[in-house]
């Protein structure tokens, strides 16, 4: 039932607004609404009850493993959550005068330190909203290298055929061509491609080390050379920083700019779809370009950076410094870990995928790079499933939710075919792990028995599958009443 | 380890099946010379008990200053039910719906928000978000030209009375896709946007933008420019306030036709000011535009068995298929942020929604009409203002609003660097949070400060 | 799963805990214990994800419609928790000086003050922690009254058959004995009866009103005057208040002492079992005697009375307020309701009893009282559906929860065969009273059609019927490894 | 309406089914006399808006004082998700699991917490909580009397070092039934207990109450009360804390057979101190007294399915069947308290709070190490403490506690109204929750406050 078909009119729920409808009759009559909007007229309880009801449907970390590949779907701890929302953290106005709101902005500058040490950049800027948006900054700042340069030919930036699909995207909006590079059969980018594809024309290249693969792209440094000695630039999607924390670092690597999504290394929710966070680094020649605002520490007081102080800027992506609230969770997560701490995040985040890897083989699975190591993830396919039972990536995906997981990222990347990419990060135990190993190897019973109920799941969970075609083609976006 | 809990026993299992001695050796791939082995500037771990002190600490720094700041953001009474709800586990924790079956509670909550967003602005449809006000307009203005691929240039006008960080935002989204951004003034008198008349004249405009209302506070004459913008092929782009358009004229009637797409910042309705985030950006539009839409779009449809379910739709838009033809780069979203504006839309309803707007109009209305009684305070437009206005002042403004903090005031935000124009100016919001003797209290402060009156003891 | 299934020797939770294991070398060694309790050692997500799922195993009123009579289960406004639990009052020690504690005194004051005036008594302490602790106060009170009269041949507490267990319970106590007197076929108490039971001996009655079952005891003020003459004192249990708030006082009835349940009439919640608070308010007579610590307000601050103000105080019941956090809670929602708010919760308490037992009547059900009025909750008796179908009240309480109801409550008061007490509550809105109602009425079908099928209810819980039988003969209260 | 869903149309349509033309006329059966209109000292209704700041205020009164009180309550680390999963609606707001088929969740935690409490405490079983430390002691000796029926009299040891607000419940709870009191005092050198040897010669001493540690913070000799109770057929009732057992010898190891019966405060365990409540009594026993215990008792079972599930069970002991033969009066327990305990012990294990515990002892220690060594300040004891230590001044103790407030300390509990004969004394407790700066301060400010020094200033 939708909250709408609990509404009754003339319901009204008065605890939650000013007793009184206050006079607004100096306003004039033609700038006035005539109807009220249709919102649902429901009592406090019932919005309650709906809404808690709705979401006990929904998987989730807090109740499910949930090895959603590319997404590093780990624990976020209740500690950042309840901080991060003191109430006078909350109460800020974003336009506080900086000297009246050090609290929150000690936590931002700390968290700029640790995010340059973490990644070995020169400078980090926090306010890119998401990775996607770190993604825009970074190809932003790029063009803006070149520009400031007069260095105008420079129309293409190259893309992995691996790459997420923001990545062509942004290169889009920052108003280049995205240039596709083949992957070779091991899962490393094709260097013949590469220096095929690189040419005056190629402002940079993203990409994401390791890659959505799952392997850690070895000749990186080959790569590096390729592209600077191009005039390119490359930029680092730090989507997977999962892997490598406190390892290896992408400054080093030789990348010029990254984004890194705090929403997955850093741990804080993804909520159903956001907020995320995106800050992107760079390395000193692309310092100038950085988004404001940023923070700094002077004469024993923090100050905000803003186009005032950074006059080649690509200037600001947000109205203020982005999604503060999910920078401060970032910021306690990464107290709570401390060095320590995540230089073992990559480690047990790779453990558990190298073991899933090796016992799913054990189990009859086929992976699309059986000869490399896991990173924090992997690749499994299916093709021969597919082919021989008729039962498909996402047959099996939707087959796993009935046993109590959620199912791994399926056919991403495009390239290889029927695929799962597998994550389980750090913090599932190995209980958990051989506990979604089994399912999955009783699933591939099932389909050797009964294809035909595999291919029906799921069975167990609020709706059977859904129909994404006629929710394409009968457009219903709007809830209508009597429609 | 903190989150990790493998014991050392289940380690040594675990490399025991993989067939290595050490954790290290998955790391072989990555060239040694690569690799490093500490953090140099991440402190020790802290326990939870010693973060929870020192962010309490810094959270007490100046919490208690009464907030005359809206300029974008706006503090409303947020009910308890909002948070405690949006933070439970299954919302918090869940990622992007995929697995529309598994993720019904999230699906079914953004139809209804979208559901509830097109019915305050009176239009056929709406996304699932976008980051934020700011930049659901760039988004919007990208979209619009998409729109508009008939058009022999991409000018957009953006008139000065729009929020000027939405401006910049905009100006640093758009810049790398030759679109100019045409700014139009605004009426010295009423605070209205003025659009000369021939500017039109050469048909290569593509969309006009309106703020309703706009930065000043003061309310636009939505109806003419609509009018205007579509007598001359320009598409309208809306960029409102949601609270305010409980009680003005929604979008969709604006004019003969409505506007084409609207957009916004959705925090007024239930998120904290934060420090400026995360909010979440609005986005709705007439239904023939919905393919040129940005972000995620539920859809409601059927399982194999009939009945009602909800998934994710038109993802021919979206990069993760489109890739480099996507309408845009989007992908994580505000989610949820919009699972507290949908509660909170829930728990006050329409009702409740226009008694904060008519609230906040009246108290602000009640502020500036005393503050303007005082000597060298004036109001700087005659035009009706919503529930923000610019006050001019005979003294900097910098130096009033820092000594207001001695009463415990923020006491509005300086436009002296925007609008260099207005002189001391300052634009102010007293929204339903404000009791009487909050304003009061303000315009003694007030009073004080431009009359030099020493600052009244607290202790009484 | 248990959580101690997830447990694994060794595995620790460092962020919850000091970073070293201090030295305690100074202690002697004879006292120190030798091994450490066999604690689940899990990490944090383990236990988020346990509790979290386990919750999702519970009805509740956030999730369900909960018509449990007697009990209230109506909507605890989230207000109420929120602003009860913030950090500035959570930090409070109860030992801190009344003059630092003023913000929570303040409080509490205006809550006794607020609950004398919808209880009509003279003066309310706050401290019992739940209802039948009130229950003990008061009749520990009653007794502190006759022995100061040096009256000590009083030995009886009389209780209508129909009582909660707890005041027979408290009776006894208190070192009486506890003497029933039956109902007469009106539910009211049988007034013949009374007047033989009562004599010297009798110190006083306890007495539910409206009683429960479900009506309003109309000979009240005759009731008074027969215990009253005989010397006996009146008991009124407060656990019904929310069917006459604001409309008839337990004071102006003639009542000595009373308690209230505030996690009933006051919404605070309940719990899955608790906290409760059952504060008392007394008449003139019994405020010597009033359990300590209560709160006085004079010279503009406020101060908490103990022992040493009170000389004649039966004592104290917790080593401080009582539930403080609870009185909180109910603090709140009763600035939340105001005057009139609490009116009208009689009202449409009153009105969801009424016609939820009019419409089932319709529906072919027998009510214990047909010729009354419901009050907030009503009887209905399924001894006809148990004589002819063969199906009893415990059966159709188990098929209601496959209907995503909760049971009303079964089986109380004894003296109705196969009953339901029903207490809708005046938070619920007609579409859930209808929905029920329709329930109950499919049920009925389905005990025609197909009794066996609701003789094995529940089948859609976490678990079908369980076996208390089994559970009190074969011990297993705590779990044990390998057992 | 506040909380009430009603239109007046559907009330009109309820109405008109049951028959009457006004609400008013369902209340027809209360005699008219008695009714009243309107309730005279109930202020109007506040929206959440008002009451939250009302609280909000009241609740930063004197919010920042650093608290350095045990005495029965202590201030210990609760772990954000111990109170964000005990206040989830499915735990907060559900009834007693009276359809145990409907309250799995709650009952297997109960389940839970009881093995828990077994575990820590060494005993057989466990109940699923009382209302407090003190009415749990007070029960305790009800039962203890209950399991002792054959003795010629009720007798009960409870001796001065036990909680004096324990002893004042105690007496309150179990004077109507005939119960004797015996106080017993305790060594005035090492704060320890003393039982003068005939006291247990007429066989007529039901239990004998032992306090580990007991309310001077002084470890008692467990082994040697325990077995000399014993030897004269005296039930040994513990009353614990229980972060300490985490280091002590757990009730169930005392002496040569263990405590009988032991119950105490649970509210270390992840309660706020919230002024005083809600907190929740323990209690375990010997399987063989099991009948005897009171509250409610969980127990595991099976399905008709032959899956394992939980139930209420041994209800026979209860009121609302066995009624006056009950073995208390209780019905409404703690349970949300407990939820949260059984949350809390989860997530710091044995590990974590035996490190909670030796951290508090560490720090009361240097606590009292620092300021014992300033003139005019003394330790009371000589025997080891365990987290707490009664320490004597050379000025009134209230006077010395109250300058200690302007250095925003809590200073301790004044002893002076329950132990006279100790003079100016007061017990102090720092758990782990301070750090060393904190202990530090606290010195300081003591010997600022006893040299009389003025008050550092607290700006640098
Ligand atoms: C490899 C990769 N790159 C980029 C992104 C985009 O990040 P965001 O969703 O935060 O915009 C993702 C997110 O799924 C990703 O997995
Ligand atoms: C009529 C009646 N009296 C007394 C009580 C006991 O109250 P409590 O459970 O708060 O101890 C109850 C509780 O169910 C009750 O319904």
């Amino acid at each position: 039932m939708l909250i709408f078909e609990h509404s009754v009119d003339k319901r009204r729920n008065p605890s939650q607004s000013p007793r009184d409808m206050a006079d607004i009759s100096d306003l004039p009559q033609s700038c006035l609404r005539e109807t009220a909007p249709k919102l649902p007229a429901v009592s406090e309880m019932q919005t309650v009850r709906h809404y808690t009801r709705l979401s006990q449907k929904n998987f989730s970390i807090d109740t499910q493993f949930y090895p959603l590949g590319s997404c590093t779907m780990k624990y976020n701890p209740r500690a950042c959550n309840k901080y991060a929302m003191l109430p006078g953290l909350l109460r800020k106005h974003p336009l506080t005068p900086a000297k009246y709101n050090q609290g929150t902005l000690a936590c931002l500058y700390e968290l700029q330190e640790m995010l340059k040490d973490v990644t070995g950049m020169k400078e980090v800027s926090l306010s890119p909203m998401a990775g996607a948006q770190g993604e825009f900054a970074g190809v932003a700042m790029i063009r803006a290298y070149h520009d400031a340069r007069n260095d105008d030919v420079r129309s293409e930036i190259l893309v992995p055929d691996a790459a997420h699909g923001t990545n062509p995207a942004t290169a889009v909006m920052c108003g280049y061509k995205a240039r596709e590079i083949p992957t070779d059969k091991n899962g490393d980018v094709d260097l013949d491609a590469l220096r095929a594809a690189v040419g005056p024309q190629t402002a940079g290249i993203m990409l994401t080390n390791p890659s959505t693969l799952g392997v850690f792209e070895r000749k990186i440094a080959e790569i590096a050379k390729i592209i600077h000695e191009a005039g390119g630039l490359l930029y680092y999607d730090g989507a997977n920083l999962n892997a490598i924390l406190g390892k290896v670092r992408p400054g080093d690597m030789g990348f010029d700019v990254i984004h890194m999504n705090l929403h997955k290394t850093f741990s804080t929710p993804h909520g159903g779809g956001g907020p995320g966070a995106g800050p992107v680094g760079v390395s000193e020649r692309l310092v100038p370009y950085l988004p404001v605002p940023m923070v700094t520490y002077d004469d024993k007081s923090y100050r905000i950076i803003s186009e005032d102080d950074c006059p080649n800027t690509i200037g600001r992506l947000s109205a203020h410094m982005g999604n503060t609230g999910v920078l401060l969770r970032a910021y306690i997560y990464a107290r709570l870990l401390g060095a320590e701490g995540m230089v073992r995040v990559a480690d047990y985040a790779t453990l558990n995928a190298n073991y899933m890897m090796v016992r799913l083989k054990e189990k009859g699975f086929d992976m699309a790079y059986p000869e490399r190591r896991a990173t924090h993830e992997f690749i499994l396919t299916l093709k021969k499933q597919a082919k021989e039972l008729g039962v498909t990536a996402m047959d099996i995906a939707k087959r796993i939710l009935d046993y109590g997981f959620h199912a791994p990222t399926t056919y991403f990347p495009l390239l290889v075919p029927e695929c799962f990419l597998i994550e389980p990060t750090e913090t599932e135990s190995k209980y958990e792990l051989d506990a979604f190993i089994e399912a999955m190897a009783e699933i591939l019973q099932e389909c050797h028995r009964d294809a035909e109920m595999v291919k029906a799941a799921p069975h167990t969970l609020p709706v059977r599958r859904l129909d994404d075609v006629r929710a394409a083609r009968q457009l219903d976006l709007v809830w209508k009443k009597n429609a | 380890m903190p989150f990790i809990p493998h014991t050392e026993a289940e380690t040594k299992t675990m490399l025991d099946a993989i067939g290595v001695d050490s954790i290290e050796q998955l790391f072989d791939e990555i060239p040694a010379e690569l690799r490093i082995n500490k953090l140099s500037n991440v402190p020790v771990a802290m326990s939870e008990m010693e973060i929870g002190r020192l962010m309490s600490d810094r959270a007490e720094q100046d919490a208690h200053l009464q907030c005359f700041i809206g300029a974008g953001s706006y503090e409303h009474h947020i009910p308890a039910a909002v948070w405690e709800i949006t933070t439970r586990g299954e919302f918090y924790s869940a990622y992007t719906p995929y697995q529309a079956e598994a993720s019904q509670g999230t699906l079914q909550l953004l139809y209804e928000y979208q559901t509830m967003m097109a019915e305050i602005m009176v239009m056929e449809v709406s996304n699932a978000s976008l980051y934020d006000g700011g930049s659901a307009l760039a988004e919007a203005v990208l979209m619009a030209v998409r729109s508009q691929r008939k058009k022999t240039a991409k000018r957009i006008i953006m008139p000065r009375a729009v929020n000027p960080n939405y401006r910049r935002t905009v100006r640093s989204i758009v810049s790398s896709q030759n679109i100019e951004l045409i700014e139009v003034d605004y009426d010295k008198a009423s605070g209205q946007i003025v659009i000369e008349d021939g500017c039109a004249d050469n048909n290569d405009i593509s969309a006009l933008i309106i703020p309703q209302p706009n930065f000043f506070g003061v309310i636009e004459e939505v109806d003419a420019l609509t009018n205007w913008a579509h007598k001359h092929n320009i598409l309208v782009i809306g960029v409102v306030n949601p609270i305010a358009m409980q009680l003005l004229k929604a979008p969709g009637q604006w004019g003969e036709s409505g506007a084409d797409i609207v957009c916004g910042e959705g925090q007024p309705l239930g998120i904290p000011l934060s420090s400026g985030g995360p909010y979440f950006g609005f986005m709705c539009c007439k239904e023939k535009f919905v393919r040129q839409m940005p972000g995620r779009i539920i859809g409601r449809t059927v399982d194999v068995e009939g009945k009602q379910g909800f998934s994710l739709t038109l993802q021919a838009r979206e990069q993760h298929i489109r890739r480099s033809k996507a309408t845009s780069n989007i992908c994580t979203n505000q989610g949820l942020m919009v699972t507290a504006a949908t509660i909170h839309m829930s728990l006050l309803g329409a009702d409740g929604l226009a008694r904060v707007a008519a609230a906040s109009h009246k108290n602000t209305l009640s502020l500036i009409t005393a503050i303007s009684k005082i000597d060298g305070v004036k109001v700087a437009f005659n035009n009706p203002c919503f529930h923000e206005s610019v006050i001019q002042l005979a003294r900097p403004a910098s130096e009033v609003l820092d000594e207001l903090i001695q009463y415990g005031i923020l006491g509005g935000y300086d436009l002296s660097k925007d609008y260099p124009e207005l002189g001391n100016a300052i634009v102010i919001c007293a929204t339903e949070t404000k009791t009487d003797a909050d304003i009061a209290a303000y315009s003694e402060a007030m009073h004080a400060v431009m009359h030099d009156l020493p600052i009244a003891s607290n202790d009484q």
